[in-house]
């Protein structure tokens, strides 16, 4: 059963800096085991990211690494993954990271459907700046700057991607370990943007503030608050009220655009037979 | 011999750049710097390189320093509103030493503006338009022939120094077509970044102890490294409040302040008897060659200094100027900003006097002329 | 495969019997109690704000602990 | 020639007068081997409204790159004809569409007055190669660049295909331009 | 029939710049009888945009008029809306406007969906920048940058409105005008953010690239591959394909962002009864 | 009397926004300037105004503008990379002359650099980082009792002369508490813009005829008119190549350049007949103070000029000041920024020697006295 | 209403018979042809670059003409 | 008083010390009208690791605002105390927690250890006013701030609800210190 992490952890970096009861670590773990599964080398793969506690992530792990701007992994990534169309690129990010300063860049890989695998850790708050409300805060729901209850509205990350044009998306939480890896897994597998959610508690700056006594709590609020997308969608509406679906919630078959891309150089550099 | 072409200055900065080996370009539309892409975007898969229409550009700018670390040759060109937009990004580079090549072709301004109109206006914010204490090199081509040359040496410095390079000019000249001569393979200089000769195990990408420029190891090279903007140990991995900081930065800047002699680079004309001295580039610099004709036509003892480099500022060469001429005379297409720098070097040793302009005309030979008639 | 995924370097407690090895490594335990509260059979509990064994009997190798812990600080080896 | 010449194409955004001074200024410079600068109207009024496109002509190293005393001005429009005729030097040319310009602007330069679109349209057959015919005529005023150079930067421009119309259609303005000269 | 534009244009700005034959001015005067059927005073409304040709709209309507920086038409016209929040805020906007550099301002508003009118000219191109391709270009057709052939998917405006959590999502088309009027008058008349798209004709940088002889001719094409949304949904997908539906795409019920906010400031301004 | 309190600078800079009576804050969050908004967003709602968390500091800097135009008086705050990113829509409210406010709290950068730690590096930044020539107001509070007192006068100029205003200090006054005065309302002046008493049809909102501050109507207000980041006439509409665009944009500059008497302040320390000056705003100001006592307690005549204004440079001041000292210090939390302006004005008449540290601390009064030993 | 629309400062070119007239504003026609393709009756032709009524007598009054001028520049209206 | 007094509250992110040093401060410039200037460490050691809480009291204004010379240092953990201990001064006093903090480390400064977390969880009752407990001790040890200014500040910053709790805690650290002192 034991895995073994230390051959993916940069020497000396741990205890990361991340709270207690953070669940980023759990999810970090997952990330390594699948990343093992497939057997990709270190050397061909490249974790990219932003700014943020999610955003931190890269800096242990011992493949290419690179802790861009705040919001702006993607392009990053896009210019890293474009460049080298045969190594494999990831991109980790955190809700706001990826849906609030980086939402542009965000709709645009999926439009591409670059293949670029996305996770996005939604612990509903910005984390590392003390818990501002993101565009993932519950209605209602206590912000260091939102103290009357939250009155913004939220994107549902998972709609959001679809409606942008991304080709696999998914959503798992940091309680759901075993579905996680796998989930994980698939994601990397897939050709194409895909965009894995992730449920983080942010015990600090989200769970404290919102009456959840502990990261336990908030990792049971996760199972008894989400659904297997099979289940979710069997069941009537008022079975299914105020819960999460996670799974595979979209997949669609669409040319890749590094692919693309190459096809038109390869077509354009060919002496043109034919004609004049 | 080379190949003659009538190009735009656009153009031109486009033939520098695969000259120079650019492979990639990521950019996003905007006048007057558009021609920069579109030619890019026909000639780049025919030789197997990435051309990337991005978001906006910020995106460009990170697409760039992502397909620099990746080991290419990166370009994107751009106008004020985006320049000031790719700002954020230009720190990214330059605190991570990425090397790779930012055109702005400099439009009438602020905000929108008057997108087709020329300007010299941005030239200041090519120094300070990021936060915090940053290196840069800055190059100011007056020709169409010299976009090209300059362009190339860009990517070189860009290179050399492991710093993203600006290249500015005016509208005027990133429009204007020109016969330029594209020198064969080989006649000028191409030059790439140092890699490291050592094992990954050893290999640090901010090791200072390999001197100022460390050398740069590709993503995927087998060295496995950590990139960060946040201020980092010469391993790459962040640093909090420490000496390092300080020490790190300095070198940084060192880079470049301490390189002057091998980054800056200008054209003199007529200057060596000189009693009035036109300090002017880009498209001022032409009228400033034409008033000095006509000075010199006149009797009056003008030249010229036209800086190709920018940044670096020519301190020493302007300081020593300022100490034998009567007057500095700075035209600008903008209300005073390089003669800022002019002031500072001249140290009060001689007048300084600008001429500055921002109607959407170059600033004429007759209107330095004049000037040089007044502080004779 | 047991024990690999320890950090060589650190300093680690292990607690075992006959079936099962509980290794904890100390410096890593943020003591955020996840492992304790969620262990099914309360293996585990709390002392001086970090985590300890308390009866390694009950133990069933669930592995709750081990996959939930976010610090890589417990590890679970059935023997 | 050691003086400085400057020829301005004006007319209406899409008349392809951009293209001409393009094509003016490559013969000169690439196939002659004169000094030429060449440089055009930008921003909103490019599209529709008056649009010019500039050449200057040089023996001598081409500094100060704007056009400001015309010698030979083009205007295929009134709009353009109106807007630009100020620069034109008292010794310098105007040459007008005959059909499109009627209000001739008042000046102490010489004006030209052809029918250049309908020769286009009519004679060529395709009004599209109005801006060629333009260049004929203009190469014929000038006397600067040779009708050989032109006519080889033409054929170095124009799409595949259309080779034969724009030698007939530059032709027709050279020849145009000649019977009036005299 | 006749209508009064004067009263509506400014004084002298007629001729507006946009090139023989785009299809701006079309729709130009389909938004005056819009606004004017509605007897919105022109005191009461204002009208905010970008930078592009579609962004110069403004310039001629005499109205509170607001010409902002490329993309950003949408965060000024929400400072202005959450600041008088019973007056009238439209956006007009280009597809690249819009979609791409405004992206994110895009998504973001919906997500509030906060009560601006949006409309997007969609001319599948960057018009006022020489014929670049945008979010919208077609695959495999021609632009200044894509000269062998676009390769960048395309962004759906609507899917992208409605994954963001737009209110009301539409689109019209330059040719069919009178439906054009109604989906304008529609589009003011929801209460929250609301979408238009209207498929526009750019005959100077898009049509004569991709072998439209005429922007007419793009405006047939217009009527000849759009289906209203009521026939589009009950024909077979053969019958579909390649063509796109016009009409109102989606609708729903939800709280509109000025409303919450100032509910919320009611309640935390009511002396605090039953409290210390 | 006022109301005693112990805040935080960040919570004093919203206190001075209170006073001077904005009703309206966009911002996105970052450190070290959060606070700001955290305070904000619960004391807004209670006076009925709106606070706003937007997708980025570009929207921030967006709404802020859109809501001023709507005659709100309002702010946005943010640190350097967000003041990056907010550089393109500011130079939009300076071409329109939007009044508002903007604050920067200075962090180490460039890039993301040292989130926590102070800088005083953004400063140049401050005055060139966005494109084109702009006229810019930026001032440098120093102890927290001046954060609250600086924002209310920058809400005052940004009033008074129709543009944005900069409020920029370092992540150590930003976070430290100390005690303030809040006075009572009435006691500070509040200054609102100045609004059309013309009849609409005769408004216009860039009549340069009406002074080099053209009355301002809010959108909604009855005077409909036209706003665009073009180059514009004075009824607002563009303008493209034509005197106009100088003649204007000279009116912007002049607005702030030629009323230098009203907006810059400063404060004086033992510098009448000082022999050895040190300029220092912010928390080097502080440490200047200390160090200026070690000095007279040596016997060494030294003195402190503290700008509280920074742009516009006090550039006669400073001038004058080296006319009448043997040296001007110029301690910085950068690698030497401000230092370039000193130079500038200083013409050679004195020395000027720079003191830099960017490693996390600010700068002791005793590195300050050890350099004024040295060049006394 | 009629003829209200039209710009009162600009040259109109009318043309009429009992049932219709068509105003023609010349400065603010871009000659683009929209109207002359698009009407079904065939009333409008293009000359030097501008539109002009060609047959008055074959309109319609189906207003397809000015619905879809981008330029304010044809107005029909019902007599 | 006219010295500059340098107070350093440390511990690990999250137990409460930033609030400390604001009361303390607050007491000291808000009720006893002494000139007070508090900071704090920021950054990611903020989260978890080690983080302090500074206050600067003085009759004179406090110009240059960092704690440099720490008079008293208190350290509830091992680890704030290893990271900060050297700023102490030779005549200073370091506080630290019994429990916790078992490596003291060398120098000339006074140490004192209390039980400060286990009386805030036995004593009081619940182990979050250990910070509260703690400032009663430094308010004791330092002598420079009333302790009735410091409850005042206390019951001013606390939840509704917990202010007995806060003013038990308070007087225990105030009573253990003074006994310490003796
Ligand atoms: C341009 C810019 N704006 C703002 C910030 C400040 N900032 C850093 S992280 C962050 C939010 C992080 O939230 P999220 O992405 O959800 O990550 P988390 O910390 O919750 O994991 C913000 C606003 C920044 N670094 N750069
Ligand atoms: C920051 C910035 N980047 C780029 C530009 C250049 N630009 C102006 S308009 C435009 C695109 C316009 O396209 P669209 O929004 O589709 O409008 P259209 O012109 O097609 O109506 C671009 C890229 C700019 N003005 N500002
Ligand atoms: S602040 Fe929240 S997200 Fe960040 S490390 Fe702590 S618990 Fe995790
Ligand atoms: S493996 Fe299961 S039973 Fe054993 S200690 Fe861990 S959680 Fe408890
Ligand atoms: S889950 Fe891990 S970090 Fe948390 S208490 Fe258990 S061992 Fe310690
Ligand atoms: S370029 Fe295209 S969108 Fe712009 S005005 Fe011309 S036709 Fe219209
Ligand atoms: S109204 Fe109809 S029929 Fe009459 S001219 Fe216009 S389009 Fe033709
Ligand atoms: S549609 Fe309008 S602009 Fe076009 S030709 Fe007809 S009248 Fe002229
Ligand atoms: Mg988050
Ligand atoms: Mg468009």
């Amino acid at each position: 059963m034991s895995f073994n992490y230390d051959q993916y952890i940069r020497g000396g970096k741990l205890p990361h800096i991340w709270c207690p009861g953070c669940t980023y670590g759990i999810v970090f773990k997952s990330l390594l085991r699948a990343v093992d599964f497939l057997k990709i080398q270190k050397d061909d793969i490249a974790l990219v990211s932003g700014i943020g506690c999610a955003s931190r992530l890269p800096g242990y792990v011992d493949w290419n690494t690179l802790h861009t701007t705040h919001g702006r992994a993607l392009p990053f990534a896009t210019g890293l993954k474009l460049s080298c169309p045969d190594k494999k690129v990831m991109v980790i990010s955190g809700d706001g990271d990826a849906t609030a300063i980086g939402g542009n860049h965000f709709i645009h890989a999926c439009r591409r459907n670059i293949d670029i695998t996305t996770i996005v850790l939604n612990n509903f708050i910005y984390g590392m700046t003390g818990g501002q409300h993101s565009p993932t805060t519950p209605v209602g729901h206590l912000a260091s700057t939102m103290p009357y209850g939250n009155v913004d509205p939220n994107f549902n990350i998972p709609d959001l991607a679809k409606g942008a044009g991304a080709s696999w998306v998914g959503r798992g939480t940091a309680y759901h370990v075993p579905a996680l890896d796998k989930l994980i897994i698939e994601a990397i597998q897939h050709k194409g943007m895909s965009v894995l959610e992730i449920i983080n508690a942010c015990p600090t700056t989200y769970g404290r503030r919102n009456k959840f006594k502990s990261a336990t709590d908030q990792l049971l609020w996760m199972k008894d608050n989400s659904l297997p997308i099979t289940a979710f969608d069997k069941l009537p509406p008022e079975k299914t009220a105020g819960k999460f679906p996670t799974g595979v919630l979209f997949k669609k078959e669409a040319p890749e655009y590094c692919d693309t891309y190459y096809a038109m150089v390869e077509r354009v550099r060919k002496p043109k037979e034919g004609r004049a | 011999m080379g190949t003659l072409k009538l190009l735009q200055g656009n153009e031109a900065c486009a033939e520098g750049a695969l000259y120079a080996g650019c492979t990639f370009f990521a950019g996003y539309p905007i006048t007057p710097s558009t021609e920069v892409a579109e030619y890019l975007s026909r000639r780049l898969p025919l030789i197997g390189g990435a051309f990337i229409q991005m978001e906006d550009e910020i995106a460009a700018m990170g697409a760039v320093i992502g397909a620099s670390l990746a080991g290419k040759k990166s370009l994107t060109a751009t106008s004020g509103p985006g320049f000031s937009l790719k700002q954020e990004n230009m720190g990214f580079g330059m605190l991570c030493e990425v090397p790779c090549v930012i055109v702005d072709v400099m439009r009438g301004g602020p905000s929108t503006g008057v997108p087709t109109g020329p300007s010299q206006s941005d030239i200041m914010q090519c120094k300070w338009g990021t936060h915090g204490d940053h290196p840069v090199i800055c190059l100011t081509p007056g020709y169409v022939q010299e976009i090209f040359s300059e362009t190339v040496r860009a990517f070189n410095l860009s290179e050399r120094y492991r710093t993203p390079v600006i290249v500015a000019f005016d509208e005027i000249i990133g429009h204007m077509r020109e016969k330029i001569e594209i020198p064969d393979k080989g006649v000028l200089e191409v030059e790439n970044r140092k890699r490291p000769t050592c094992s990954p195990a050893e290999y640090k990408p901010f090791d200072e102890t390999k001197g100022d420029v460390p050398p740069v190891a590709d993503f995927f090279s087998g060295y496995r490294q950590h990139i960060t903007g946040l201020n980092h140990h010469s391993d790459g991995f962040p640093v909090n409040a420490h000496p390092r900081i300080h020490t790190d930065e300095q070198r940084l800047i060192r880079k470049v302040e301490g390189n002057r002699k091998d980054i800056i680079r200008y054209e003199t004309f007529m200057l060596e008897d000189a009693e009035v001295a036109i300090f002017a580039y880009g498209v001022s610099g032409r009228s400033g060659k034409n008033a000095v004709e006509q000075a010199r036509a006149a009797g009056i003892k003008a030249g010229l200094f036209r800086p190709l480099t920018i940044w670096p500022f020519p301190e020493d060469e302007v300081a020593a100027l300022a100490s034998r001429v009567r007057a500095i005379v700075v035209p600008e297409l903008s209300l005073g900003q390089i003669i800022f720098e002019v002031e500072r070097c001249a140290k009060g040793k001689c007048r300084v006097e600008g001429i500055y302009r921002v109607d959407g005309d170059p600033i004429t030979p007759e209107q330095i002329f004049d000037k040089i008639k007044e502080v004779k | 495969m047991a024990n690999v995924q320890v950090n060589t370097a650190e300093k680690i407690e292990a607690t075992e019997n006959a079936k099962v090895k509980i290794s904890i490594i100390p410096r890593y335990c943020k003591g955020c109690e996840i492992c304790v509260k969620l262990c099914p059979t309360q293996v585990l509990g709390m002392e001086m704000f970090l985590v300890k064994v308390v009866d390694i009997d009950k133990c069933t190798v669930c592995m709750a602990c081990e996959l939930r812990c976010p610090d890589f600080a417990i590890f679970v080896d059935k023997k | 020639m050691s003086e400085r010449y400057e020829v301005r194409f004006s007319g209406s955004g899409g008349q392809g007068l951009i293209l001409a001074g393009v094509i003016f200024a490559e013969a000169a410079t690439i196939f002659d081997k004169i000094n030429a600068v060449q440089s055009q109207s930008y921003g909103p009024e490019a599209r529709g409204g008056a649009s010019k496109s500039e050449v200057i002509i040089s023996d001598r190293p081409i500094d100060f790159p704007k056009a400001r005393a015309i010698d030979l001005q083009l205007s295929l429009t009134q709009e353009s004809c109106t807007k630009y005729y100020k620069d034109i030097k008292d010794t310098g040319t105007l040459l007008v569409d005959e059909d499109f310009v009627k209000d001739i602007p008042k000046g102490k330069f010489k004006v030209i007055s052809m029918p250049i679109i309908r020769t286009a349209s009519e004679e060529i057959g395709k009004a599209f190669v109005a801006n060629i015919v333009a260049l004929g005529a203009i190469t014929a005023l000038t006397g600067k660049v040779t009708i050989a150079s032109v006519e080889k930067a033409v054929l170095s421009r124009v799409p595949k295909g259309t080779e034969e119309l724009n030698k007939k259609a530059l032709k027709a303005g050279y020849d145009m331009a000649k019977t009036k000269m005299n």
